[in-house]
């Protein structure tokens, strides 16, 4: 039996979902470990960073980052791991694409920071403090990583050899890409492990020439099942996403929501679907094309709801600081 | 990457370009990119020895890409296309950065002019790279034109292009023919009457084997392109069997609307029936049932006494819309214009006071079958002793229309010239300017002077009504004073507007209006007859407001070209369309409805959109829908455009 | 510091567009006064094209102007000859031409001085100081309707005035000194 | 109970008390809340804007600046004002100069525009707020055919107002919900002459005079009208200019808003009309 591999996990600016998602491939998890000894995996197991930097550069033989670079320790880490990774896994929609952090960057730091130590109706803060990366305590001086002003998709910080799209990875998603990785059948560098074309291809609901009349929210009207959501007025990300997450939302009468990333030929998904949804309103003139406009609730955070940090005007790496 | 061999040309434009651009510079500095073997500016690129410039590189020194940094590509893209071609290399490995109506034209600061001057060549430089080589495609042309609009530049028309032997369908909404003209009395210079020189024409198009004349017609829809154009034709009923009326006009006698409702061809200034022959020269002169106003079809209940009244038994109620459809090669648009409506300046009391009419209700009341039999009446059924003209009502005029409507002078010296022949009233011309250019118009503005009219030099400003007449108050500004005149009538002499319906016209043939609403042409002055849709033509004042001359001319150029078209029997169409990758397309079908040409189609046994190409412009609405990214139009598909944009944000 | 007098003009608010005039006399033709001009609107416009600054803010006509907007809302060149005829009265003012004017200028300064004052109006003061500036005897021709106002409760004696006089006087005070750069 | 703010103007404080007696009695009866802006000043009217220009804006937007952000619209009753008010704002936003003058003056006397709350005229706000509708609803006792004709003046509609400047049309409707006879009339819009009437009265007399004398023409009863300025140069001049052009026939000048009252059922006094130099007891015969 070939040597076991070594898989490190990492969490970064996520919510945590992703090594939830790890662990809902239920007893596949055995063979996961079966096949892989894991040596890094902060939510399940206790490391110090001291033991990242220990390692030789390309012990790890796989890492799944999940979680979108906001912070110095983010990127950092980010860093170091890929140093010593064979290959380096955007991990679900925020290492991707951002994700739900992403939409950080409709705003600033200062902004964010004005929100949340000051304005929020349960903030009392007389003294208008606001996190400093250096705080001398009594205890000597205190370090702690800077928030950055935007945030970053993990490959505008470190090369990313594949991506596992989804917020989080569906089960079969994750194992898909494992068992690539194991078995040593790796598709090109660079590639997506989930569909090519985008939702709407396997979608089963009945398609018809698209107009919208009026913009709903799902929780507004019970969507004919039988028929494409967004012919009912419900943004249905499903023309610029990714084909492969089983269509979970689809079948529960949801529209989807995108986080499988934009479909193989779309540079954009928020911009495409932006346009995608402009094109079809049922408007005669400016004036009734801005009423109904109006009516959409949201729509930056509904475009790009996963993959703002990728779009066209902030895709670009970081640099140094 | 495989190297390519750029050469770069920068066009000074005389000094329209250089005057404001470093040129120089501009050469200079985008010689030092990779790639770029050779970079020169010149005086006039366009010029022959500009293009032949041009051809020596490419055969000497082996270009492959061409850059020219010029003027917009509308102007001179073709040219720089056929000179690539001439030197060998495909048309479409060629790229235009608009230096001038997007940089010198528009900018003053002559260092941010050569800067951005820079970053847009660039741009062009970098996408050039990624363009591919593309054949045009040649199309076989159906040698039939239709023509909208049955005034006297589509009669022209009309009659030009079937004198040479080929079919013309004329589409007119009114019920009759003759526009606008055919409500006049006198033309100017000369005096003609109007129906003595329009009715000819009028007789011949009803018959003209070549010409099919539908009447109460209007164009639905237009599918195709130039050589090939599918037009439905809605025609509305009349309620009357053509074939069967003779225009005798008894059904008009006869209906109990009689007299009641205003006469559209008389301006108000008449009442006619519901059942009515629209005027007596009118072709085709039957007589035709206003559904707007007939009892029958509108409260099902009259007496018919129409129907009894009719000898051949031609009224039919049961007549519904018909729908047509015409293959034509060509459209020549000729939908005239609207008058502007005199209630939008209330200061000069048009509907409030009986005796300010406008200018072609003037025409009806001078036309000897008008509705005063050519007397010139006040309200009250007496002879004016004094008639104001005003000019420029509705034109020239930030508040309404900024352009001049042209034909306002001379017709309005026409009608003092008519008042003074009539009845012998004093006139009273309010001019801003005297716009009397054409041939033997000063010499009739002379003329008129010398009868005796006063030519006022100051705009009405308002018309009020004082002690039982009107007064006009505004400058004399020969005088410098103040003048309230006296009068007992007041002509508007009313702007020249696009009809009220442009913008639906337009739309439906898919062509573009300027900023004043009338059709555009696709060069002002070279080429004022043709749009910038191939193979739809514009004659008359649907262009901009003309007079009868010059309508007459440019009905005759749009049937030149068109003509030209027909004799060709072959037209180049763009090689640019969009294309479907059907491994791409998840068949959600948001591209279907946004097409315009209706190139789009659902195959319904892949599920998977497809795109008729020879029906397809290559607008690119349909890739800019497409959510998948499965649609793409050759020559400016994403890569290229991502190039450009690096190239110049570079 | 201006080139001409047409350049002048157009530095100002509302006076960009006077180049653009064609001359066709439908400001005087809306003019309720232009009928007792001298210089009507659109000569007033010729006179500044020529560079005539002197003729102009001497003029009897320019305080002529009723502020009515008619020439405004009606020229055809978007001309605002309103703003413009303020602005002239602003100049001949600034420039002391306004005494050229003294009896009709002098109703300008009683009012303005009344809400420099005070800040706010009171017509029976207004007439009483414009009679006295200008010429006492005018108070004999407002004398007969000014009895009317009282009797009718039309008439207020005691002056109005805004509590804040400090900063209102400050704020004209600045606004004075700004203007006169 | 929908809350404005109120404007009132110099005018409304003395020779127009009339006017205000019967703004507020009106806007009682429709339940609407007006609140004075504290410690207003004049608007400058046609006077500061002759003479300085940068005070004339400083004027109104002092009073812009003295309304609040939140308590709803700033209504006006005087066209005069309205007009003054509504250009400031104009400005400020059209002429940089003018914003950066007076914010920076404002700046040193501790005044502020941020929120400038949006200017109205009292008839455009119960035209537009209120609707016919309701006014015809409020009506108990209808003006019976009183001919009248509208007088709106300039500034209602010029040059910035919010009705046609040509042929306005909303006095006229509002007339004729409340049962009036309105009759045609040329001179909706022209000009009464203003302060002229002071200055030059040989000017202002003649445009008084043919005001007046087209509303006898066409057979008016009473002239009503929406500002205290064109109230005050038709009413109370006109004895003296009838003298002058040798006319015969005198004609009340009414606020629209004392018509309002009237046909809501207010008695005459509650609206101060009794305070008009030319009587209107002969016209409002008919009403009882």
């Amino acid at each position: 039996m070939a040597p076991k591999l070594q898989l490190a996990i990492y969490w970064a600016a996520a919510c945590g979902g992703c090594d939830v998602a790890i662990l809902d491939t239920d007893e596949k998890i055995l063979d996961i470990a079966e096949a892989a000894d894991i040596v890094l995996w902060p939510i399940a197991m206790d490391f110090k960073y001291e033991d990242i930097y220990k390692m030789e550069p390309g012990s790890i033989d796989v890492c799944l980052f999940n979680g979108a670079i906001r912070t110095s320790e983010q990127e950092e880490i980010a860093k170091a791991l890929r140093a010593r990774s064979k290959f380096m896994i955007a991990f679900g929609a925020c290492a991707a694409w951002g994700g739900i952090p992403g939409l950080a960057n409709l705003t600033n730091r200062e902004e964010i920071f004005n929100t949340v130590y000051q304005e929020t109706a349960t903030t009392i803060n007389e003294e208008d403090i606001r996190p400093d990366t250096n705080y001398p305590g009594p205890e000597g001086e205190l370090h702690l990583p800077r928030i950055y002003d935007r945030v970053w998709s993990l490959d505008q910080v470190v090369n990313v050899d594949y991506y596992v799209p989804g917020c989080p990875p569906t089960p079969e998603t994750i194992w898909t890409a494992i068992l690539a990785i194991v078995t040593g059948n790796l598709p090109p560098k660079g590639t997506t492990i989930a569909g090519i074309k985008s939702l709407c291809d396997t979608c089963e609901r009945e398609k018809t020439e698209k107009k919208i009349t009026q913009f709903k929210r799902p929780f507004e009207i019970i969507a004919d099942p039988k028929k494409c959501l967004l012919e009912q007025g419900l943004i249905c990300c499903g023309p610029v996403t990714r084909d492969g997450c089983g269509h979970r939302c689809t079948n529960n009468n949801m529209p989807c929501r995108g986080c499988y990333g934009p479909s193989e030929k779309v540079s954009d998904q928020g911009a495409k679907l932006l346009n995608a949804i402009a094109s079809i309103m049922d408007v005669k003139d400016e004036k009734s094309a801005q009423e109904l406009a109006a009516t959409w609730e949201d729509p930056a955070g509904t475009v790009y709801r996963f993959s703002l940090a990728k779009s066209l005007i902030y895709d670009y790496k970081k640099g140094g600081e | 990457m495989s190297d390519h061999k750029i050469g770069v040309y920068v066009c000074h434009c005389g000094s329209n370009i250089n005057g404001v651009v470093n040129c120089a510079k501009v050469t200079e500095e985008i010689g030092k990119l990779g790639e770029v073997v050779v970079a020169k500016d010149y005086k006039y690129m366009c010029s022959d020895p500009g293009q032949e410039m041009i051809k020596n590189d490419i055969r000497e020194k082996g270009l492959d890409r061409v850059v020219v940094a010029a003027c917009s590509p509308r102007m001179h893209e073709p040219t720089f296309r056929r000179a690539l071609e001439g030197a060998g290399l495909n048309g479409y490995l060629l790229e235009m950065a608009n230096i001038r109506e997007h940089v010198s034209w528009v900018t003053k600061d002559k260092e941010e002019a050569t800067k951005k001057a820079l970053s847009l060549v660039k741009g062009a430089v970098k996408r050039v790279k990624l363009h591919e080589p593309i054949e045009e495609r040649e199309v076989p042309v159906t040698n039939t034109t239709l023509v909208l609009g049955g005034g006297i530049s589509g009669i022209q028309a009309a009659l030009q292009v079937a004198e040479a032997g080929h079919k013309v369908y004329l589409i007119e909404q009114k019920q009759y023919i003759g526009g606008n003209m055919a409500k006049f009395d006198k033309t100017f210079p000369t005096l003609d009457c109007a129906a003595c020189i329009l009715t000819p024409k009028m007789v011949d198009v009803g018959q003209s084997p070549n010409i099919e004349l539908y009447t109460s017609s209007e164009v639905i829809k237009v599918d195709g392109y130039v050589g090939n154009f599918t037009v439905t034709v809605r025609e509305k009923p009349r309620y009357i069997n053509h074939d069967k009326c003779t225009g005798c006009g008894d059904c008009a006698s006869a209906c109990i609307m009689k007299n009641r409702i205003p006469h559209e061809f008389d301006e108000g200034l008449s009442k006619r029936s519901a059942a009515y022959i629209p005027f007596p020269q009118a072709v085709p002169l039957k007589a035709v049932i206003d559904d707007e106003n007939c009892l029958l079809l509108t409260r099902k209940k009259c007496t018919l006494a129409c129907v009894k009244a009719c000898g051949a038994k031609a009224i039919n109620f049961n007549q519904h819309e018909t729908i047509h459809e015409f293959k034509v090669g060509s459209i020549i648009l000729a939908t005239g214009f609207d008058l502007f409506d005199a209630k939008r300046s209330p200061q000069y009391g048009y509907g409030k006071y009986p005796n300010v009419i406008n200018g072609l209700q003037f025409e009806r009341m001078t036309n000897a079958s008008g509705p005063t039999s050519g007397h010139i009446t006040l309200a009250d059924g007496t002879e004016p002793k004094s008639v104001a003209v005003i000019h420029c009502v509705g034109s020239r005029d930030e508040n309404y229309n900024k352009y001049c409507s042209r034909v306002c002078c001379m017709s309005s010296v026409k009608f003092a010239h008519l008042v003074k022949d009539h009845c012998d009233a004093e006139v009273y011309e309010f001019y801003i300017d005297m716009r009397t250019f054409g041939k033997g118009y000063e010499e009739f503005y002379n003329r008129v002077q010398e009868e005796g009219v006063h030519f006022i030099r100051g705009k009405g400003a308002e018309v009020a009504q004082k002690d039982g007449r009107l007064v006009v108050k505004a400058e004399d500004t020969l005088l410098g004073q103040y003048r309230e005149i006296p009068v007992d009538m007041v002509i508007l002499n009313t702007a020249l507007e696009p009809r009220v319906d442009a913008e639906k016209v337009a739309q439906t043939l898919g062509i573009s209006r300027s900023g004043d609403g009338f059709f555009m042409e696709s060069h002002i002055k070279l080429d004022p007859v043709t749009t910038t849709t191939d193979g739809i033509y514009l004659a008359g004042c649907c262009q901009s407001p003309k007079d009868i001359p010059d309508s007459v001319a440019q009905g005759s150029a749009a049937a030149a070209q068109s003509l030209a078209i027909i004799a060709t029997g072959k037209v180049k169409i763009s090689p640019i369309s969009a294309s479907i990758d059907s491994e791409q397309c998840a068949g959600c079908q948001i591209c279907i409805g946004l097409c315009t040409y209706r190139a789009i189609k659902l195959n319904e046994e892949t599920l998977r959109a497809e795109i008729n190409e020879a029906v397809c412009k290559g607008c690119g609405t349909c890739a800019a829908g497409c959510p998948s990214g499965a649609i793409k139009v050759s020559h400016f598909n994403d890569d290229q455009l991502l190039a450009q944009i690096e190239g110049v944000l570079a | 510091m201006f080139e001409d007098f047409t350049s002048e003009i157009m530095s100002y608010p509302g006076g960009e567009k006077i180049t653009a005039c064609m001359q066709c006399g439908t400001c005087t033709g809306s003019c309720p006064t232009s009928h007792a001009m001298q210089y009507t609107p659109r000569k007033l416009i010729s006179l500044i094209r020529a560079n005539q600054k002197d003729t102009v803010l001497k003029s009897l006509d320019i305080w002529k102007c009723a502020s009515c907007y008619s020439c405004t809302t009606r020229c055809p060149r978007g001309i605002k000859f309103t703003d413009i005829m303020y602005i002239l009265k602003n100049l001949a003012w600034k420039e002391q031409t306004k005494k050229e004017n003294k009896d009709i200028t002098g109703f300008y300064s009683a009012f303005q001085g009344l809400i420099e004052k005070r800040g706010r109006m009171n017509e029976t003061e207004l007439i009483m100081k414009y009679s006295f500036q200008t010429n006492p005897a005018k108070l004999l021709e407002f004398a007969p309707l000014g009895m009317k106002m009282i009797i009718k409760g039309r008439a207020a004696f005691i002056a109005p005035k805004v509590r804040n006089q400090d900063q209102l006087q400050k704020i004209m005070k600045l606004a004075q000194e700004r203007g006169g750069e | 109970m929908i809350a404005y703010q109120y404007y009132p103007g110099c005018s409304l404080h003395a020779s127009a008390r009339d006017y205000d007696e019967s703004v507020k009695g009106v806007l009682g009866c429709l339940e609407i809340k007006l609140e004075e802006v504290p410690d207003w000043n004049c608007c400058g009217a046609t006077i500061t804007p002759s003479l300085n220009q940068l005070q004339a804006q400083i004027l109104p937007a002092r009073n812009l600046a003295l309304a609040a952000e939140n308590k709803g619209d700033l209504i006006v009753p005087c066209n005069a004002c309205y007009m003054s008010l509504k250009k400031v704002q104009h400005n400020m936003v059209k002429y940089k100069e003018i914003r950066e003058g007076v914010i920076d003056i404002f700046s040193q006397t501790g005044l502020s525009l941020t929120g400038m709350p949006k200017v109205r005229h009292l008839l455009e706000m119960i035209m537009e707020d209120i609707g016919l509708a309701k006014v015809k609803e409020m009506v108990t006792k209808t003006l019976k055919d009183i001919k009248i004709v509208s007088y709106s003046g300039c500034q209602l509609v010029r040059p910035l107002g919010f009705d046609d400047p040509e042929d306005p049309q909303a006095l006229d409707q509002l007339m004729e919900a409340l049962g009036a006879k309105v009759l045609p009339f040329s001179q909706k819009s022209h000009c009464c002459g203003s302060s002229l009437i002071t200055t030059q009265p040989e000017l202002a007399f003649k445009m008084v005079d043919s005001i007046l004398e087209e509303a006898r023409k066409v057979g008016a009863e009473m002239v009503v009208v929406t500002c205290p300025m064109c109230q005050l140069n038709l009413d109370a001049y006109q004895g003296q200019i009838n003298n002058k052009f040798n006319r015969t026939g005198e004609l009340p000048i009414i606020y629209f808003t004392q018509l309002m009252g009237l046909a809501m059922g207010m008695s005459k006094s509650q609206l101060g009309i009794q305070r008009g130099i030319v009587s209107s007891n002969k016209a409002l015969e008919k009403i009882g």
